[in-house]
This record gives C-alpha cells, structure tokens and sequence, in this order.
C-alpha cells in the first residue's frame, strides 16, 4: 500500500550498502541458542570467503556458549532468509548468494543452550 | 435589543461551549483547504465538527489555577528532597537505572508529544478539538521539565544521567522511544492522535506510569512518585481526550472505521513494544518489587483494555491485531529484553545486574511457567561466569527491527526457544523485523520505514566504522563509569559510603 | 528505616547536565535553562513528515530568519511552565474577584448606556480576533524551531485563548450569548471588522513561522492592544463613567507590557544575527504593520469618530518607536 | 461487565472525597496502594459534588479534583454536579 502524504513521498534507505565502505551487513543466528540474545552482525566485505565468517566472525563471537566447542561443523545445517540453505565453505558472501542485511542462521542438532526444553 | 435583560445562567458546558468553539468561524477571505491543508490526505472524513465532545470543560483561567497549585507541590517537595539529601533514602541506587531509561527515552518523547499537540492544536478546524490539543501541548511541555528537574538533582550525585540530550539522538536503546514519537509526529494529525491520544494515553499511559510510579514510592523515590503522579493527573485528562477523539472518528464517516482500525493495530503493538523497556524495570530494576510487568499487564492491560474494546464494539472496532501476541508475550519479555540489556550493558548509560537469588524467587513466583524453565538458568550462567571472573559479554552487536528498534530478541509467539526472524524486500533492500506485526506495519507504509536510523547499522558506517571506543565518545558515554554491573559501579561505591556516613554520624 | 540525611553533607560529583556545561560553563543551571535548551532532538529524526515530505521533523529552513543557533532566542521573563502558571494563575485570581465584585455590585447595571453599548461594540468581537492569535501562536509553537523560541508561544497561544475566554465572560455580563452572537454576526459581516478579519484569515495562510510571529505579535498586538486597552478602554471609555470596564480588561494591557518584553528581545536579537533577518525582518514589518494599522482604522473610528486619525498616528508612531529602539529605522 | 476506576492520590484532600465516593458507590472496590487510591466499579461509577461537599464542610468545585487526580477509566461525562465514568455495555 503507497503511504499517504500530501507530496511526492521519497526517501534514501539510511544503510544501503554503498555506506559500509564496500563491506556489507550480514545477521547472524544459532537456533535454539539464546545464551546471546539476539542475532549479532558481521560486517565483512562481500569478497569474504565463508570460512572466514565461520571462523573470524561467528566463533570469536560466541566464545562464552559452552556449546560452541562441541559443534559437529558437518551436521550443521542452514538457513538464509528463512528458508533451507547450503553455503559453500570455499566461496566468498557475494558467490553464496549473501547480499547486504541477510540473515543467516544455523542449527545445530542435539545442541542446545540455556533455553529450556526443545 | 435592550443589552440589560439578565440572562439566564449559562451551566458549565453552555459557558465552556461560548468560551471555545463559538471563538471560531467559517472563514471567507482564505479558503478552508489553505487554513488546514493537513487534514484531508489521510482518508479521515469530518463532516461536523460540532459534533465533537469536550472532555473536560476547563477553562484557562481555571486551568492556571489548578495547574499552579500542583506546580507548588511538586517543586516544593522537590526542594526538599534536594536540600534534605534524599536520595539517600532510595532503596537503593540501582534503582536509578529505571529513572535513567526513563529521562533518556522517555522524557524526550513528553516534549516530542509538546509539539506533536501543538501542530494537530492548530492543524484540525474544530475549535473545540484545537483547544483540547492546545491544553495536552502545554501539559506536554510541563511533563519534559518537571521530569528534567526531578532528575537533575541524581544528576549532581549519580553518573548515567549527566548526557541525556546526546544520548536521545544517538545512543542504541533510545531509539525506541525516539523512532516511536518520530513516527507519530511525521503523521498526520489524526494518526498522531490515535497514537499518542489513543494508544499511548488510553490504552498503555497507566501501564507505564502508574506501576511506574508505585515502583517510585516503593523505593523511596520521592521525587519521581511526585513528578508522576502530578504527570499523571493530567493525563486522566489526556486520556480522555484520546478516547473522545476515537469516538468522533468512528461516529463521523463509516468509512473512517478499517483507518483508524489499522492505526491502532499498529500503535498498539509499537506501543506495547516499547513498553517493553517498563517491563524490564519493573521485573528487574527496582530493588524492592510492586507488582510484576505480567500482573500490571492483567490489570492495566487486560481489565481496562478489555473493558475498552467492549465499549468501542460498538463502531465495529476489534481489539488490536496484535493484542493475542503481546498477551502471550507477556510471560516472557522484560526477561528476553533485561537479559539483552544486561550482556550489552557496556554499552547502556545505566547499570544492570544479575538478579539476586531473592529476586529470582520472585520472578519465579511471579512467572512460575516460565521463569525457571527459560530465563533462572541464563541468569545462572551469567553468575557462574561472573563469579568466575569471567563476566559474560555480547561483543556480537544486535540486529535490530526496521520497525520498533528493539534488538531482534523477542521470540516466536508459540515458542520461547525460537528467536522470531521475519524479513522483507522492498526496491531490492532486505529489512529484517522482530514480529509478523512490526513487518505488517512496515508493509503498510515502506517509504517511511525505510529511513528509519537503525543504530546499529549506522556504528558501522561512516564515521564510525565499526569502532566502539570512538562510539562511546560520540554517545558520551564514560566506560567504566556510567555501564556496566551496578555491584562494580561507582554509584554503588558512593551510594554505600554516603549511607555509612549518615549511620555513623546520625543519633538514634 | 527513615535516616537523618541531613547531618552530612556531600561533595557533588557534578553540578549540571553536560548540554547545560557545554553551553553555559561548568557551574549550576538554572531550572529555566534546564527546561528550555536541547530538549528538541536535533540529530538522526527518523522519517520525514507524511504530512510534508519536503520538510524535516524539525526544521530551520521553512522560515527565511536564518539563525546559527535558534536558542539565542529567548525569553527575558524565563518562563519555563512553573513560573507561567504561577504568575497567570495570581493573575486570574486578581481578575476573577473583579469580576465577582463587579457582579455583585451590580456594576454592569450601572453603566451609561453609551459605554455598555461601546463596549460591546469594540470588545466582543474582538474575542475572535483573540482566537486567531491563538491559531497563530499554536502554530509558531509547532512548527518553530528550537524550545526557547517555541515554548514561549505556547504559553502566548494559552494567553490568547485566556483574553477571547475574559471577552466572552465580560459579553456574558454585558448581555449573555444573544450579544456574543451579535457580536460575531458583526466581526463576520460588519464592514468595520472585515479588515481585521481579512488580516486574521490572511494570517492563517502565513505558515512561515518567523513571519506569523511578526504578523501578529509585534504588529497586530502592538497597534491593538495599547489603541483597544489602554486607550479606548483606560482612557476614553474611563471618561466617560466606564471604568467598570476597565477593571474587568485589566489583564490585557498588564499582560501585553509584560509579553512586549518578550516579543521585543526575539525580534532584537533575531535581526542583530545578520544583515539578511534584519532585511527579511524589515521587509515583514512594512508590510505588516501598514495591513494592520488599516486594518483596526474603521474599529477605532467606530470607538471614537473624529480622533480617529490623529490616536492611530500616534499609536503607529508609538510601535515605530518601539522598532527603532530594535534595530529597526524606517 | 467491565470495570471503571477511578485512581487518587493518597492525602489528606482525597480522605473526603473518597468517602464521599464510597457513599455513592457503596458496591465500589477500594484499593489502597503505595501513595494512591484505586477504586473500582462494574460498569458505572458516579462523583457528586453536594456528597463531597457534605464530607468536608465548604463549596466544593468538581474541577479541584483535578490536583490530586491519577488516573481513571470509562467515558468521562461531568458537568457541575456530577462526574460519571461508565462503559457502554
């Protein structure tokens, strides 16, 4: 639905990409992992390979979960916007599909922190 | 004529009718649309203006009297709390940390509120609807200084406070507050008044401000129970007006009815989201407890929103969309949003803490579904941690909603263990949300949510980078000394030393 | 356990918000700067107005007064919400026992029937032009920029809507609400108020903020207010047995001396900022002052007939004065 | 059935009147709370200004209720004798 207003009503997204000096925004989640409260964001160049948002981005971050050490990194499985998702380790953000303000999560079975029950 | 005929005595509503809106009249020399161009775009449709009822029929000169006579209470009393050191008497000084998110998020939003009045006070051609306006934009204005001058005097002796302009533009947590009245001041003057008016005033001005302020007397906090309550008798007023104003609304043009729905479908759910923030402070940051936020929620909530919706089904009005999830939420926000706050309290202008096992028995009590089952054991590992000299932090920055600004925390209504991820397109931008509702709203009008200054992001623009030291200069906020766990605070540190020197030096 | 705090005395960590230091030094704030700097927010405003799009949520440039920083403008009387309610409502109490008084003593009856007819004549409909100064200053409130400007207009707009309200209960005196229609037939069809009402109406197009504040506080109030109150009402209408009526006004000519102070320091400093708002100042004062002196000419004459031109001359000379010692020379 | 309220401050001015509430309302809820009074009733609830004035022995004006006011719920309707909240169903 257009918004209501009484002249042309245009505007500029304030974090469209070019802002990020090149880089781009990427969410991050671990399902089921609540010890960190909310999705956290990595700003990493679109040249990245996804490896390094493994290693660099999301495992420093989460150091504090007790959980992280005993991640099968083989029976991980993903999800990007939502939807069943298989990221090429190898690859860089921009070759996996990622654009500017994705968001990634990753499940990993039989592991789950501080939240209770399944 | 013979002028000297006596008149027969006008009753209240007869003279308070010939003191306002008899003031106006259908103008010839400039046309209507000119003189109020704001009041068609939105789809509302009026079509007599007398048909508006007056609330409450005060007039100015009763106004200035009532109105003097508390401001001479409450600057009276909070002459003496300064003069008599009575801060010393708080419960505590962690409970500074609640009037603290209130001078930073919400204080800035009375005065928002000031100047929303003052526009939709000129921009409706009702007199009688202008004047009731014009009243709320000045009661506005009164409500922003007396809470500036409540906390000015923690300011002198208590760090947090010392940048609260600042840190409304531009601190992370404010922005719910600041995103909430921007987006109802760049409305247009009916949905500002079913935002502010309506939703914020009648339907949720108790739940911030009534449990607030028994928080206040609870603690010791003299000076806040007296802004607040002297706030909130005018708001009795205000209310009044949001409720009037709806019914006008409905009254006037069946077609008024799926807009004004729609308005407080969206108001309510960013209301109730940033309301959220009163939630943490009652559950967690105020040392000795009133009620628990679930059990204001049923009171103020529930009963009265209840009562509400029943009374407004008559024009067709359904309670909000989003009603049914914030009632589920209930059991579980202000644990979700205190447990965010506290792992990134490095970077909040107030102090936080892991409840004590006390106050996790309360909560326990309070929330006996699920305190223990979800929240008792993150709490517990964050005290493990602490006591092990490893404090935990969340250095990973949160995303946060387009929509109501909160870090994404909230999760799925049906599942506790499930963070709710929601997200759009719109002209090939990806916009992320905490809720089907916030996207919904989002949905509804995408040019305007688009803009929206999401903190977060920006710390990674320029010119920032991504660097949280320069950060916390840019927002003012002193590391070491205004965040962080109130035990290692410097407000504690000074707060027990001053406490021990009136005990050695008082006589029993 | 209530503790004796009195018996220590602690050292301040700091003795102001840090806005009041950066402004103002590092020493104590005073509670009207406290409550009338900063408070707007300035930076990061979040969407643009739906009702507006062109403008921001809060915006220097929909006026042509240019001002590095808009809280220069301030209020000498250092009205922050407390002292303005206290000081009306002293106000009101004076003027509310005047009017009992006048009431009970059957002080109406007693009127020369030419003063109770002028009255009605000069005074009522002048409660609608009150309201249009209402409308203007509810405007300049909400569309101005920065909280020592704004919040002054507020309470300015109260005050209007507080004269048209004493009007009214002075016309309820006078005659009760046949006379306040008469009244209002007369500002809406007599010609001797059609060019007050057309510069009313006019005013309500103006939607630059700085304008409006010249439009109807320095040149509409500065001619009526000492030609209505102190002149027809104190003066000539006094003369005449009629200083009932004076005592039921005698908040306005109180009231327009003490918002004068105010009005007079926002137009002296706004045009002291630079050449271009002395010009832009200048250029609105011409052109308003002339409409409003016409436009009270006919009302005047109606009041006192062959006077008329020479009281108006000095009344405009009067307010030339008043600019001049401005910065204003025309 | 809904509940209206009516929430006053918790002072010497207010003893009155709240007595006077209750003299109208006998089936009203009163809830005493830290620094406030809360009173609730189904569905209607009725101030009068003769009863208020009955309690504290002067002229009472409805409109002073104002200063020591918190909150309330239901339509408002006043007028110089009375104050009524009520809901409409």
């Amino acid at each position: 639905m257009p918004i209501k207003s009484t002249k042309k009503y245009s505007v500029t997204p304030r974090d469209i990409q070019k802002n990020f000096n090149g880089k781009q925004l990427t969410y991050v989640s671990w399902d089921h992992h609540l010890l960190f409260s909310a999705p956290f964001i990595l700003c990493l160049s679109p040249e990245t390979q996804f490896s390094e948002l493994v290693d660099e981005g999301i495992l420093p971050t989460l150091q504090a979960d007790p959980d992280l050490d005993k991640i099968n990194w083989h029976e991980v499985t993903w999800l990007k916007a939502n939807k069943p998702w298989v990221p090429d380790f190898s690859k860089s953000l921009a070759d996996n599909g990622l654009v500017h303000k994705d968001q990634i999560r990753f499940h990993t079975p039989n592991l789950n922190t501080l939240c209770g029950t399944k | 004529m013979d002028m000297k005929v006596k008149q027969k005595k006008l009753n209240k509503k007869e003279k308070y009718t010939v003191q306002t809106r008899d003031l106006g009249w259908e103008p010839t020399y400039q046309s209507k649309d000119k003189i109020f161009p704001y009041v068609e775009y939105e789809g509302i449709k009026i079509h007599d203006w007398d048909k508006w009822e007056d609330p409450f029929r005060l007039s100015m000169d009763s106004y200035w009297k009532y109105q003097a006579e508390k401001e001479r209470k409450y600057y009276a009393i909070l002459d003496s709390f300064a003069q008599t050191n009575g801060h010393l008497n708080l419960t505590s000084a962690r409970y500074l940390s609640a009037i603290k998110i209130f001078q930073q998020a919400i204080t800035p939003g009375e005065y928002a509120a000031h100047k929303g009045f003052a526009r939709a006070g000129r921009e409706f051609p009702g007199a009688g609807t202008q004047v009731a306006c014009q009243m709320q934009s000045i009661d506005e204005i009164r409500h922003a200084q007396t809470q500036v001058h409540g906390v000015s005097n923690y300011n002198k002796y208590y760090n947090g406070f010392h940048d609260f302009t600042q840190q409304r533009d531009r601190i992370w947590y404010t922005s719910l507050a600041r995103s909430f009245f921007d987006d109802a001041t760049s409305a247009g003057p009916f949905e500002f008044m079913i935002a502010i008016g309506f939703s914020f005033e009648y339907v949720l001005t108790n739940l911030l401000f009534v449990p607030f302020m028994s928080g206040a007397a609870y603690n010791g906090d003299i000076a806040s129970v007296t802004f607040g309550f002297s706030a909130q008798s005018d708001e009795a007023r205000h209310m009044t007006l949001g409720l009037e104003c709806i019914k006008f609304m409905l009254e006037q043009d069946p077609d008024n009815l799926p807009i004004v729905q729609g308005w407080i479908d969206k108001w309510f759910w960013r209301g109730i989201r940033l309301l959220s923030l009163v939630g943490s402070m009652m559950d967690y940051m105020l040392p000795k407890k009133v009620m628990s936020w679930k059990e204001a929620w049923q009171i103020y909530g529930v009963e009265n929103g209840g009562a509400l919706f029943n009374d407004l089904a008559r024009y067709g009005i359904r309670p909000p969309k989003g009603w049914e999830d914030a009632d589920k939420a209930m059991d579980h926000v202000s644990h979700q949003l205190m447990l965010g706050l506290h792992q990134w309290n490095f970077g909040t202008s107030f102090h936080t803490d892991v409840p004590t096992e006390e106050e996790m028995d309360w909560l326990s009590a309070k929330y006996p579904d699920t305190f223990d089952k979800y929240y008792r054991p993150r709490w517990n590992f964050m005290k493990e941690q602490a006591e092990k000299g490893k404090p935990f932090k969340n250095m990973g920055l949160p995303k946060l909603c387009q929509v109501c600004q909160s870090p994404g925390l909230y999760t799925e209504p049906d599942d506790p263990t499930m963070l709710c991820h929601r997200e759009t397109v719109f002209e090939n931008e990806k916009y992320q949300f905490c809720s089907d509702h916030c996207m919904d709203i989002f949905n509804n009008e995408p040019e305007k949510y688009v803009q929206a200054y999401l903190p977060m992001n920006q710390l990674f623009q320029a010119p920032l980078y991504g660097d949280l030291n320069a950060w916390m200069d840019w927002v003012s906020l002193r590391d070491g000394v205004d965040n962080g766990d109130y035990e290692l605070s410097e407000d504690k540190k000074n707060f027990d030393k001053w406490r021990n020197d009136v005990k050695s030096n008082s006589v029993d | 356990m209530q503790i004796d705090v009195h018996t220590i005395s602690i050292e301040p960590a700091r003795k102001a918000y840090d806005h009041m230091v950066r402004r103002f030094g590092d020493k104590p704030a005073s509670r009207y700067q406290e409550a009338s700097y900063d408070l707007q927010a300035t930076e990061n405003l979040h969407y643009k107005p739906t009702w507006d799009p062109e403008q921001e949520l809060y915006d220097t440039s929909i006026t042509k007064v240019v001002m590095e920083d808009w809280h220069d403008l301030k209020d000498p009387r250092q009205y922050y919400y407390s002292p303005y309610v206290l000081n009306r409502s002293r106000e009101q109490e004076a003027v509310t026992s005047t009017f009992k008084f006048v009431e009970s003593r059957g002080l109406i009856e007693s009127l020369p029937d030419e003063v109770h007819e002028l009255a009605a004549k000069i005074l009522l409909p002048l409660r609608h032009a009150a309201w249009g100064a209402n409308q203007h200053n509810t405007f300049i409130c909400g569309y101005g920029y920065s909280v020592t400007f704004t919040q002054p207009c507020i309470y300015q707009a109260m005050d209007n809507l507080g004269i048209a309200q004493y009007l009214t209960n002075i016309g309820l005196m006078l005659g009760g609400t046949d006379l306040l229609d008469e009244a209002k037939q007369s500002w809406l069809d007599d010609s001797a108020w059609q060019p007050l009402r057309r510069y009313v109406e006019d005013c309500l197009v103006v939607r630059d903020p700085f304008e409006l504040f010249i439009a109807q506080n320095v040149a509409l109030d500065g001619l009526l207010y000492p030609l209505v109150y102190k002149y027809i009402v104190d003066d000539y209408m006094a003369k005449k047995g009629g200083s009932t009526i004076s005592m039921l006004t005698q908040f306005m000519p109180t009231w327009f001396d003490e918002t004068s102070k105010w009005v007079n320091a926002v137009v002296k400093v706004a045009a002291k900022e630079s050449e271009h708002n002395h010009d832009v100042i200048n250029a609105w004062l011409e052109q308003w002052v002339s409409r409003a002196t016409a436009a009270i000419l006919l009302i005047v004459e109606m009041a006192i007939g062959d006077k008329t031109d020479e009281v108006i001359n000095d009344h405009v000379n009067a307010l030339k004065n008043r600019l001049e010692k401005l910065g204003f020379n025309s | 059935m809904s509940t209206v309220f009516i929430a006053l401050q918790a002072n010497e001015e207010t003893r009155p009147i709240i007595e006077a509430i209750q003299i109208d309302n006998p089936k009203a809820i009163v809830n005493i709370e830290p620094a406030m009074v809360k009173i609730d009733a189904e569905n209607f609830l009725i101030i009068k200004r003769e009863t208020i004035e009955e309690q504290i022995g002067r002229e009472y004006d409805l409109e002073e209720l104002q200063i020591n006011l918190i909150s309330l719920s239901g339509n408002v309707n006043e007028d110089e004798d009375t104050l009524t909240l009520s809901w409409n169903n």
